[in-house]
């Protein structure tokens, strides 16, 4: 494990970054494209990851640990976020029998 | 060897979140997300924040996926029910996504922190280093934090419970 | 006691009186209200003996009083002071002399009035603010006089204000005179920016050394000769003279015959500096004054109305002063103030009584035969009309005589215009007198068993008027008759020297029988007309002739002004306020509003309420924003 | 200083006080605005007549954007403080007849209302200046907005966003200004300092003349005015247009001519033509107007463009003319609207044509009328010809034909006012004025007392003109350097 982590010196940050930018892409696409609710919740929660993995980059980088604290509270933020998002998914179920977004458009005018 | 590694995982979280989008069945789509979130762990791993990397296997790993695949299997979904967009619309969202990327990825490129990472402290992610930050400067963040899980948790309970008969 | 010291009670006093009748008019008795009123005005003309004849012992001519500063504002500086000189003197005398007469009148004219005590009040108010106009060493304390005296001659007019016409006449004539006013105004700012002052004192020195004809005092003089032409009815400012006979008849006699208008005259004189040298003014001022006096003589023909008669004979004579003035014959025609004072205050007076006996019936074609009834009325106004017709040897004889010979000297049209006037003159008053006094009573046995003649308040001031109107010529006696000219002599020491006059003697004797033979001729005519014929003009419907018509109407002025002011002017008002006001500017305002709601009801439709599409826009902005900082920063 | 906060927040205090009485608001509100104008009048009486700004207060606010409590006393100010302090008390006392619901809320809304003038009026700091610029705007909205007349919620929302509009400009050109200054503050000399090309001084000159236009109101931004003048409330019109217009005013004197000189003098010709153009066109519509109300509301804007003129015309007689109306013609439409709301309360009726005849019926009200009216309409011996009589110079030096066109208010004051007079006192009495009881308590005394300063103000200015003047040449010499230095 310590070989392993040493030897990891050799990534550059910015592949990282293209890493990072990438899963943060797909999360985005398919909050685009799903109507699922339950789906773009899951593809939120791949943005989020995608954030909390280049803060620990970034933080290993700086040699700062704020970085992996902030991680931390991302991570108590979306197991509160998911909670509460799921629960409101569950009342829209019940209440409209369907988690299609393009049935919520109440939110106008 | 070890920078192989890197570019193997990150090839499969790849794989794995191209995944979780494009299929069909939701109950897919969680499992999928779970083997996404388990390529995160081994990126943490490799970064040597080992406390990073046991949260995220447990709170996100093990809660809230738990969470997702619990509430999918409530509502007794299938793949039937989601009724597709059209295709425009996955154009567009596919093309609107690839914009993104290009002016993320030309952005950073822009920024060009290429660097190679070197671990200067290899206590950085341990849960000794980590506790002293997070109950020294952040011990009011991370207070504060406890609430809002407690609001989060009063405010699911009260949700997902039935309406009380109307009069 | 030094003039100084005694002169601020001259005004003071009315204004005193002013003040005690004015808050005690419901309180005091009517014979106290009357005592106070006439006794405050007889001690200001007591004052302003004493002050007259001082100045004369004096070998200073001219004392300037200060009392106090009143504005100040940069470069400007506006004292409240009084100029004491042979000008001043005698207006105060014909001002407060005069003023105690008609007041004294008005005791017993006025005395069934539940207004008796405002009426005094407002009667004293107006002494005060015309002393004011006379005694201000500038500008501008003239010019509080004159607005005050314009203030207090709409009182009086619509003294009588339940009656809506009345007071629609009051407010005429505060407006015609405002209009003058504004320019009198202007022409004061103008003398302040050339002259650095409005002082008396300051300004006619430096005028005195330019040449004749500089543009800036034409403008100044132009200014100043509207401002007059507005207060002493001139054309085409004098149409509310007439309607302002709608006040009590004493107010007519003092403001709108003895006084108030010829503060235009005074002011001129006053002035008479800086007209000199604007000869282009004079002009103007003197073909101004010839058309309104002939204009106003040809209107008096066919009045019927007693007051009104009067009323245009006044706007007349004012146009004979003004001629006086545009040719240069400032003493001439201050002369001719005087004794037109005298005759046609008591004129008024003597309608007044007319009125008086009549139970306020003004319309001549119901009286006639009144000789009997009203011996002394009769007497006091035949000596009145003999003296505006200008028959020797009473007042008005010497007075216009000479304004017509200098009117000769300048332009014999001119001389023409004031010799047609003068016919016209001795014919309407004389038709006036025939129509009122001699021939048969043309109302009901009933109403002539009432008329009685006026009891001595009123007869009084009717005899002292009469004698004032008899041997007031021999103020200004001229040469050629072996006088002296003393008014000239008084009044040069004010600085007002006219333009001497070059004739010959035989010349003078010639023009003044011509005017003499022209008045004999229109008394002669009038006595076949009125009295052989005993004709009575004829109802208001009547057809008349074409130029009796227009003589009749007024010349139409009346409605002409209507029509090309008036009417324009409400037409714009409403158009301005219904089309720009409330369409236009506020449909702009209330447009910009109605807009704003408009697009936000079309852009909310942007909200479909569909959260992919919220979700896809928020994402573009992303990128928009991203390819923004990549591309230019 | 401690005079100058006492004289500022003791309204202040007053109204939550106020807003606590009750039932005896009227009385607290009485003593509170009276005791303000004795601590006016001491502070008058101190006041040395020089142009230094005196009474200074200069606390720090909020430190980090330089912002200060910086208010003090100058004699353009001096005037318009008596003026506001004189005036508030009158309006109250005013409003004696009236049963207003909740009265603790309206007499606690006027006193806040002072604080915020008296804010306007004293401010060296161009923050504080505009705290109390829209402090001063909340109250009268809610005066007019509760007890105000029919359809007051639409008109006073158009006077609301109107003058709002106008104050965001405002605040663009004070933010402007502020990140130009070096000094990094919003004091009032840092900005009169400050070297703008004339471009800069364009744009500012109208972000802030756009701003006192509205709230003056000169042509064309005068809409909002005869309807709100109409609907608000007999108090809320005498504060708006005895108070609050000179709001406008002011700043145009205090912030507009020595901050932008150069802008006024490129832009001075067009505010010229807008104050003339609307000193006819208001008087002629006042000509037809029908509503007593508002051809008041007319003639108010006529003889505020005549103000500004004065102003435009920058020079010592226009702008001593500016001050001295101001104060006039704050008292007399004060007086206006106090006779036509007596009027009002008793014949339920704002129309010319139904009235008629009160004099007969209440010749002291009358008298008292027509003093005002002749004060409204400058006669000599009033306070209107004081102030009307150095406008009209000054706009005279401007140009003579401008004084001409300017002058034309004379007459058609004239033929207005009278007009109203006429149909209102004058003639037959009829149905409506037959019974009509004439003044009496507190009317009485109001009246006499407006009618007393018409009087003496006119036959002794000298206090007034004494107070600004040596402020007023100050304030021009200041903008003649400034004009110099630029060229």
């Amino acid at each position: 494990m310590e070989n392993l982590t040493t030897q990891m010196a050799g990534v550059p940050l910015n592949h990282y970054i293209y890493l990072c930018a990438i899963i943060f892409t797909i999360g985005v696409i398919g909050v685009l494209t799903r109507r699922n609710a339950i789906v773009i919740f899951m593809s939120v929660e791949l943005m989020l990851n995608a954030v909390n993995l280049l803060l620990t980059a970034f933080s290993v980088h700086s040699n700062d640990p704020s970085g992996q604290v902030f991680v931390f509270f991302i991570m108590a933020l979306a197991a509160a976020e998911v909670a509460v998002g799921l629960a409101i998914i569950v009342m829209v179920y019940r209440n409209t029998k369907s988690i299609d977004i393009n049935v919520l458009n109440r939110l106008k005018w | 060897m070890s920078t192989q590694v890197f570019y193997f995982v990150a090839t499969l979280s790849i794989i794995f979140s191209l995944m979780v989008i494009f299929a069909k069945n939701p109950i897919h789509s969680v499992l999928y997300l779970i083997l996404t979130f388990f390529t995160f762990t081994v990126h943490y791993v490799l970064l040597n924040a080992q406390f990073l990397a046991v949260v995220n296997f447990i709170v996100y790993m093990g809660a809230i996926m738990v969470l997702f695949l619990f509430v999918l299997m409530l509502l007794n979904l299938n793949n039937e029910t989601e009724p597709s967009k059209s295709p425009l619309i996955k154009i567009v969202g596919v093309i609107a996504g690839c914009c993104l990327v290009v002016t993320l990825v030309g952005s950073f490129k822009a920024a060009s922190i290429n660097s190679p990472l070197i671990l200067k402290n290899q206590g950085l992610g341990l849960v000794e280093n980590l506790g002293k930050e997070l109950f020294g400067p952040f011990l009011l963040p991370f207070e504060l934090s406890s609430l809002l899980l407690l609001a989060a948790m009063v405010g699911a309970v009260l949700l997902s419970k039935k309406d009380e008969v109307e009069a | 006691m030094t003039i100084e010291q005694l002169i601020w009670l001259v005004p003071l006093l009315p204004f005193l009186g002013f003040v005690i009748n004015g808050l005690g008019r419901n309180s005091l008795s009517k014979g106290l209200v009357g005592i106070i009123g006439s006794g405050v005005i007889l001690a200001s003309f007591i004052i302003s003996v004493v002050i007259f004849f001082s100045l004369q012992g004096d070998t200073q001519k001219s004392h300037e009083v200060f009392l106090f500063d009143w504005i100040s504002a940069g470069t400007l500086h506006i004292p409240l002071s009084f100029l004491v000189d042979p000008l001043s003197s005698i207006m105060l005398l014909i001002i407060t002399g005069i003023g105690f007469l008609i007041h004294l009148y008005s005791t017993s004219y006025m005395h069934d009035d539940e207004g008796f005590g405002k009426f005094f009040s407002y009667l004293n108010l107006f002494v005060f603010f015309m002393l004011l106009l006379v005694l201000g060493s500038n500008y501008i304390v003239m010019f509080i006089g004159w607005e005050g005296v314009g203030l207090c001659s709409y009182l009086l007019i619509g003294f009588w204000y339940t009656n809506s016409a009345y007071a629609s006449a009051a407010k005429k004539a505060f407006v015609m005179n405002r209009i003058g006013d504004l320019g009198f105004l202007l022409g004061v700012f103008l003398m302040f920016n050339f002259f650095g002052s409005v002082e008396f004192s300051k300004i006619f020195p430096q005028a005195a050394n330019m040449l004749p004809g500089n543009n800036t005092l034409i403008l100044i003089t132009i200014l100043l000769f509207i401002g007059a032409c507005g207060k002493s009815a001139q054309l085409p400012l004098f149409t509310w003279l007439p309607d302002a006979m709608a006040g009590p008849t004493p107010v007519s006699a003092l403001i709108h015959a003895a006084t108030m208008v010829t503060a235009g005259i005074y002011m001129i004189a006053r002035s008479s500096v800086l007209f000199d040298l604007a000869p282009f003014t004079q002009h103007i001022i003197a073909i101004v004054g010839a058309a309104t006096a002939l204009v106003a003589a040809i209107i008096a023909l066919t009045q019927t109305d007693i007051k009104k008669v009067l009323a245009y004979s006044t706007v007349s004579q004012l146009g004979y002063m003004f001629l006086g003035l545009g040719v240069g014959a400032y003493t001439g025609s201050f002369f001719h103030v005087l004794t037109h004072a005298f005759f046609k205050a008591l004129l008024f007076l003597g309608a007044g009584s007319v009125i008086h006996a009549m139970h306020h019936e003004q319309d001549m074609r119901h009286m006639g035969g009144l000789r009997k009834k009203l011996p002394v009325t009769f007497l006091t106004m035949m000596i009145g009309t003999i003296a505006i017709a200008g028959l020797p040897p009473f007042s008005g004889f010497f007075s216009k005589d000479e304004i017509l010979a200098h009117a000769f000297q300048y332009s014999p049209v001119l001389w023409g215009i004031g010799v047609i006037t003068a016919f016209l003159t001795a014919f309407y008053m004389f038709r006036m007198m025939f129509l009122t006094f001699s021939g048969k009573y043309r109302g009901t046995h009933h109403e002539e068993s009432h008329v009685h003649e006026s009891p001595a308040a009123m007869t009084t001031p009717l005899i002292v008027l009469a004698v004032l109107a008899a041997i007031g010529g021999i103020i200004n006696l001229p040469h050629v008759f072996g006088g002296n000219e003393w008014l000239a002599h008084w009044l040069s020491g004010a600085g007002v020297a006219q333009h001497e006059l070059d004739l010959s003697h035989s010349t003078e004797y010639a023009l003044m029988g011509t005017s003499v033979v022209a008045a004999i001729i229109a008394l002669l005519y009038a006595y076949t007309r009125y009295v052989k014929g005993a004709r009575v003009p004829v109802a208001d419907e009547a057809p008349r002739s074409a130029l009796a018509k227009l003589s009749y109407h007024k010349f139409y002025l009346d409605e002409i002004y209507d029509f090309i002011i008036t009417k324009p002017l409400d037409a714009f008002s409403r158009f301005f306020y219904r089309v720009i006001d409330t369409k236009f500017i506020d449909g702009i305002v209330n447009g910009l509003g109605w807009s704003t709601n408009e697009a936000s009801k079309g852009i909310r439709l942007l909200q479909s309420g569909n959260v992919g599409f919220y979700i896809f826009m928020m994402v573009f902005g992303i990128v928009a924003l991203l390819l923004y900082t990549f591309l230019y920063i | 200083m401690e005079q100058l906060l006492l004289l500022i927040f003791l309204p202040l205090a007053g109204a939550i006080i106020t807003a606590f009485a009750g039932k005896s608001a009227k009385i607290i509100s009485t003593v509170i605005s009276v005791a303000s104008l004795v601590l006016a009048l001491f502070i008058a009486g101190n006041f040395i007549p020089d142009a230094s700004t005196q009474f200074e207060a200069n606390l720090p606010w909020i430190a980090d954007l330089g912002i200060r409590f910086h208010a003090g006393i100058d004699g353009i100010s001096m005037l318009v403080v008596l003026l506001t302090n004189l005036l508030i008390p009158i309006i109250i006392l005013s409003s004696y007849k009236h049963d207003y619901k909740n009265p603790a809320a309206f007499y606690a809304l006027i006193l806040f209302m002072q604080t915020g003038l008296l804010l306007v009026f004293t401010a060296m700091d161009a923050f504080l200046f505009y705290i109390g610029w829209e402090a001063a705007l909340i109250p009268i909205y809610f005066i007019c907005a509760f007890w105000g007349g029919k359809d007051r919620i639409r008109i006073n929302m158009k006077f609301f966003v109107y003058t709002i509009a106008g104050s965001l400009f405002m605040l663009m050109g004070i933010i402007y200004l502020y990140l130009q200054n070096p000094a990094d503050n919003f004091d009032i000399q840092a900005f009169y300092a400050l070297n703008l090309d004339s471009a800069q001084q364009g744009w500012i000159f109208w972000a802030f003349f756009i701003a006192f236009a509205i709230k003056m109101p000169i042509f064309p931004f005068h809409t909002w005015q005869p309807d709100t003048y109409t609907t608000a409330p007999t108090q809320g019109t005498m504060l708006l247009s005895g108070i609050m217009l000179k709001m406008g005013i002011y700043g145009v004197i205090r912030w507009l001519l020595p901050i932008v000189p150069t802008g006024v003098q490129d832009w001075s010709g067009l505010a010229m033509v807008l104050s003339i153009i609307g000193i006819v066109y208001a008087s002629l519509i006042a000509f037809t107007q029908k509503d007593t109300k508002r051809l008041v509301a007319y003639s108010s804007i006529a003889h505020v463009g005549l103000i500004s003129a004065g102003i435009f015309a920058l020079n010592q007689q226009g702008m001593q003319g500016a001050m001295v109306q101001m104060l006039s013609h704050g008292i007399n439409v004060v007086g206006l609207f106090f006779v036509l709301d007596i009027i009002f309360s008793r014949t339920k009726t704002n129309k010319i044509e139904e009235l008629g005849g009160i004099a007969k019926a209440a010749p002291q009200l009358a008298i008292v009328f027509l003093i005002i009216v002749l004060g409204t309409v400058a006669l000599p011996g009033t306070n209107g010809f004081i102030g009307e009589f150095l406008l009209l110079m000054g706009v005279y030096n401007y140009g003579i034909w401008t004084a001409a066109i300017a002058g034309l208010t004379i007459i058609f004051g004239a033929v207005y006012m009278l007009r109203m007079y006429q149909n209102v006192m004058l003639g037959q009495t009829n149905t409506l004025t037959i019974n009509f009881k004439d003044i009496q308590g507190t009317e009485k005394l109001v009246l006499y007392i407006i009618c007393a300063l018409i009087i003496i103000l006119g036959v002794y200015p000298k206090p007034l003109l004494h107070i600004t003047e040596a402020s007023v040449q100050h304030l021009l010499e200041q903008v003649n350097q400034k004009l110099t230095s630029v060229k």
